[in-house]
């Protein structure tokens, strides 16, 4: 009984459950579709946020999107949608179409960015934003603004420097930013054994004076907790937290790679068993916000609106060849044309 | 002769120098278990063990870094990034210590590591998967540059890059990997590096290049021949040191020159190629030494219709050769 | 019209847009209370606080990292890597981050970012306190690359570069700082990006370069005119953007180029000038393009020795200039 | 009593212990006539061991310098000279001289190399070398040999992405390698509380799965004793150790600084009072291995041999101009010479 009301006890509305499911399921419904498309040619490359929406739903419903400003990773997908995007931007994106909004589909599908929605461009070099975000966090810092700016990324890529002389400098200066870690166990092949020591990626914040949180990243309302408490730290001059979900990546690293050369099927099959959507789901079930008839409709809205958005953005015309060399530098005439 | 593939070619060099020297061995993210992404190294970790196929953490830098070291404690190592984008991060590593190992210490040590590197776009791979590094390491003294446009000489280059005793860059055309088959010598070769190879002999127009250009200047080449003009191409295949003679040599055959590369042509090996051109061979031009070069956008985008205004092609290189024919 | 010496012109541009615009900030390695290792952030701290003059971390990746990140949310940081031999640990953020940020993202964002480096040798400061940078740079289409030679110049053009909504590299060569001092104008003005000067006017040879080849060319060439030797010289100022049109036009001036810079040859800001020519005024030429540049070596040692026959001067231009002259 | 045989119990000879101490006077008697020329004008640039001999000596004596490989940084005079340089060979070095075995005059004083004394060659840029040593460390490994890899930095160089991913690295192989990080309190002008968060830099061992440990870098003995354990687990198959020596920078950070910015006078002279050398200098006098007549014996020997170094150095030829082209790369002539 008691577990019934744990959304509530965190602070979530029913309403707020429900959205985060749904944006949880919508997601998974875009990653399915463009793997759809990929192997039927349409489109060159997919790279997944399945098994990871749970934790970046848990994380997302913790931030403030009308302030808070976020350097997202390419696993992300539930994140920006969370944050503004949709299906359609999204596949416009996957269709490397110019009405994408994250790049114009000058970059990979999974390259998020928007200035207004304050999801700061990011691109394949793995860690490279991680400083992005500490930066945003110093100016809302110099400037008394109470903004918090969060990054994510694999554990893989909490090896590289970036991450290293970042969580640093926002260590020594108390800076607004969350350190979140989607700890899936690999990177590309290379499993977590083989990519660093230490048990626990959040064991590191020690070495930067902040604290580190590891959390179930299969239970969103776990993590929302837990980035809850870190985002109304930050908020509140307390400084960075490093929080790390333990998550599993459900298909392989991208369309490029096949998995069974480096994992058994066995340890896949048995990690969807613990599929974050099928966990939130079942908790909505116990408490009654859902049921098999409500879930059905959710999903086919989903599958309506991912349908619409494919359609959509197959047709989206290609960019302008001429367009190859805009936007280099600010351009005069573009510039004030904005 | 066996016909290979060039990414065979260099899993052959690979595979055959570990074979012959237990010094040298391979390090890089997925190299191991997974063989590479590309599958360069595949087979390699079930020949040679874990260590000398070593599937290296998250970490470029490093890569190079305890490559630089272990070559040190007398290792040869040959670190793979896994796209030519991913050096950035390893740079300093490169340039302040690898380049520097022999000079700074007046000879006393050397780096003799080798760095492998896919480059080059028309893959859909995006700003970050497709770029050409070369230029900026090309600017460097103490590394050598090299950048094979045959299975033959992905082959042979790579050989040599491994035996020798000072660091070397060796850049592989993504787009070459499989689509480009050629015959290879059966049994052990090299190739010296430091010697560009005229790949047709022409008396109008000269094309210099490197990496898919070399394909894309034949193809045009003969397309062109069909129109009565006769093209020479010099293949530059080691981008530092140049071949100055070489190319003064096929600038000076025709008189007109061409230089073709995907890399971007602000500060590019072009740049270079034509600087050595008008300081030696100023008075044996016909024509101005023309660059066709990437566009000066920071790397090429995703969409499909960007990445084909991008790169190059045959027609591209054609309408460039045909131009320089006609002046 | 005030006497400055180079440093203070740039510790001027600093202070003074720093009280016009309270989002401009500098971070760096020990900017804040030592006020810079050569002293360019004297006294900002206390002017304007621990926040806007921050003392870094020895981090150079972070210190531009944090400054792309600061800039997405509104400010206008300007760097200082201590020497510039010290940026390549950031060059992946500089070059995959700031440089691409408004072409990736189809200029939604952009990178508003000052880094500054002291660069150049002649000061004893041995491999890694001398190296010039800026051809690694300029290759890299995004960024803008400006090298002053007057205190005039290095105030407006950091002006310009601070106002500039792309990140812009600014270089600033060590021997300049305190041996240079120059007129420079009252009041608020900025220098604009992208466009050469003529620093001497000149009938027979024309010397194009930067920095401190500016100087070295202004002194041979009062030398050379006791010769009878009349040289006109081009100031570049900025490396990228290169102004065509001014180094066409100078070109064209004499039909004799020389072109002098103290980074080394092989791919270098020359090379790029030099093609340029032959590219586009090889007809109006009466000589090779001369370039006169550091030597291929890694960097200039220590030994008094041999940073002095590694560094340019006042007779290896003039003696360059004088053989193109008799040409 | 139990004190007086400190060293005995530590595994140290009386000679050993004296030898140590014999090192640490000679690293400071060529330190401080660094300064003296360069004051006079005749060598433009002295990067000092001053305040860091004790960690240095402690470090050094617990390495095999007929079979381990160090990776110094610009500060381990005492080290470079355990490991067989001399007063000359480092005056030749601030002096430019193409005698000088670690660059032939190529590089700043204090930037350390020698190739059969398996000396790394170092440069400038902090942090470079640790990667190196791993590398080295590496090499053993793959080759079952049981010499050991040990390098140097200092704390501002612990935030560099370098020892991040040279320390993940060698903790995931267990490789044997010692870090060691020599806390002078200061990098340059920016004081430890704004170079770092957290406590020590020994913390962030735990980052990378391997033991940190703090020592008092001014007790050579301690930091013998604990550096002597972290060479023999790595030489063990037992990974790295990260080992922190507490010390304290007694000069300004090189000659062309001036450190009155920022420490007080006050602040240093309180560090002078337990300066290493004063410190070994008790304990040789209280265990009866040292009189003020020895000591004052062996002071005078290592002036004789700065005395000697310096009038070899200064009068030592130049490099050649032709010289500076040579050893880019490889040259065969010379290749076949060595
Ligand atoms: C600097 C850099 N090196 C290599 C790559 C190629 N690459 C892309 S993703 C990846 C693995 C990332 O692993 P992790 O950080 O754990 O994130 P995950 O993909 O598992 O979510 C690699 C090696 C890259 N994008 N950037
Ligand atoms: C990559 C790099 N950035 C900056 C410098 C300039 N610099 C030389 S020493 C130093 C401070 C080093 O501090 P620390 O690591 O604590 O060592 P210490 O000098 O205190 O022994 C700095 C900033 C450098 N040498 N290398
Ligand atoms: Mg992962
Ligand atoms: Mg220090």
């Amino acid at each position: 009984m008691a577990d019934k009301v744990r959304h509530i006890e965190l602070g979530l509305t029913d309403q707020q459950v429900l959205d985060m499911y749904w944006y949880m399921v919508l997601a998974r419904t875009v990653d399915e579709r463009m793997w759809l498309l990929n192997r039927a040619g349409k489109i060159p490359f997919v790279i997944s946020c399945q098994g990871q929406e749970g934790a970046q739903a848990g994380a997302g419903f913790a931030l403030d999107p009308s302030k808070d400003y976020i350097a997202p990773y390419y696993r992300d997908l539930c994140l920006v949608l969370i944050y503004g995007h949709t299906a359609k931007s999204e596949l416009l994106s996957a269709f490397g179409k110019p009405e994408d909004p994250n790049s114009g589909g000058r970059q990979m599908p999974g390259h998020f960015g928007d200035r207004k929605r304050r999801i700061i461009t990011g691109s394949s070099p793995v860690g490279t934003q991680i400083p992005h975000a500490v930066g945003a966090a110093l100016a809302a810092k110099m400037r008394g603004e109470d903004f918090v700016a969060y990054v994510s990324f694999g554990e893989g890529t909490s090896n590289q420097g970036d991450f290293h002389e970042a969580a640093n400098f926002a260590g020594i200066h108390k800076l607004p930013v969350i350190f979140f870690c989607e700890n899936n166990r690999y990177a590309i092949s290379v499993p977590e054994s083989k990519q660093l020591a230490c048990k626990n990626v959040a064991d590191r914040a020690a070495g930067y004076g902040f604290e580190g949180v590891v959390v179930d990243g299969m239970d969103p309302l776990e993590v929302y907790r837990v980035m809850k408490a870190a985002v109304e730290k930050a908020r509140n001059g307390g400084g960075p937290t490093l929080v790390e979900a333990k998550t599993y990546r459900l298909v392989p690293h991208s369309s490029d790679d096949d998995d069974r050369s480096y994992r058994t099927r066995e340890e896949v099959e048995e990690a969807k068993r613990g599929d974050s959507i099928v966990r939130l789901k079942q908790y909505l079930l116990d408490v009654g916000l859902l049921t098999e008839e409500k879930d059905a409709a959710l999903r086919k809205k989903a599958l309506d609106e991912v349908n619409e958005a494919t359609a959509y953005a197959e047709k989206a015309p290609h960019a302008d060849p001429a367009t190859l060399t805009h936007y280099v530098y600010a351009e005069e005439a573009v510039h004030h044309g904005r | 002769m066996a016909v290979k593939q060039y990414i065979e070619a260099i899993h052959d060099a690979l595979q055959e120098e570990m074979a012959r020297d237990e010094r040298v061995f391979v390090l890089g993210e997925d190299v191991g278990v997974r063989g590479g992404v590309f599958r360069v190294t595949a087979g390699l970790i079930e020949q040679f063990g874990e260590y000398r196929v070593l599937d290296f953490p998250l970490t470029e830098s490093a890569i190079v870094g305890v490559a630089i070291g272990a070559a040190a404690a007398g290792m040869i190592p040959v670190a793979e990034i896994q796209f030519a984008d991913f050096i950035l991060p390893a740079v300093n590593q490169i340039i302040s210590e690898a380049a520097k190992f022999r000079y700074r210490s007046n000879n006393d040590w050397n780096c003799p590591i080798v760095i492998r590197a896919p480059y080059g776009g028309g893959i859909h791979g995006a700003l970050y998967h497709s770029q050409s590094m070369e230029a900026l390491f090309t600017h460097v003294p103490g590394l050598k540059i090299v950048t094979p446009s045959t299975p033959e000489d992905a082959k042979g280059l790579l050989v040599s890059a491994i035996r020798d005793p000072d660091p070397v860059l060796f850049f592989e055309h993504k787009k070459l990997y499989r689509s480009i088959r050629g015959e290879v010598p059966e049994g052990e070769y090299s190739t010296p590096i430091g010697k560009a190879a005229v790949r047709r002999e022409g008396d109008d127009i000269t094309v210099i290049t490197y990496g898919l250009g070399v394909h894309l200047a034949l193809d045009a080449a003969s397309h062109l021949e069909k129109e009565g003009i006769s093209t020479h191409i010099l293949d530059l295949r080691t981008l530092r040191p140049l071949d100055e003679q070489a190319i003064l040599e096929a600038a000076r055959k025709t008189g007109k020159v061409l230089i073709v590369h995907e890399d971007n042509k602000v500060c590019g090996v072009g740049a270079e190629v034509s600087a050595i051109i008008a300081e030696h061979a100023l008075f044996d031009l016909d024509a101005p030494v023309r660059r066709l070069a990437g566009p000066e956008v920071p790397a090429m985008p995703f969409s499909p219709t960007l990445e084909k205004a991008y790169m190059l092609n045959t027609d591209k290189v054609a309408q460039e050769m045909r131009a320089l024919a006609k002046f």
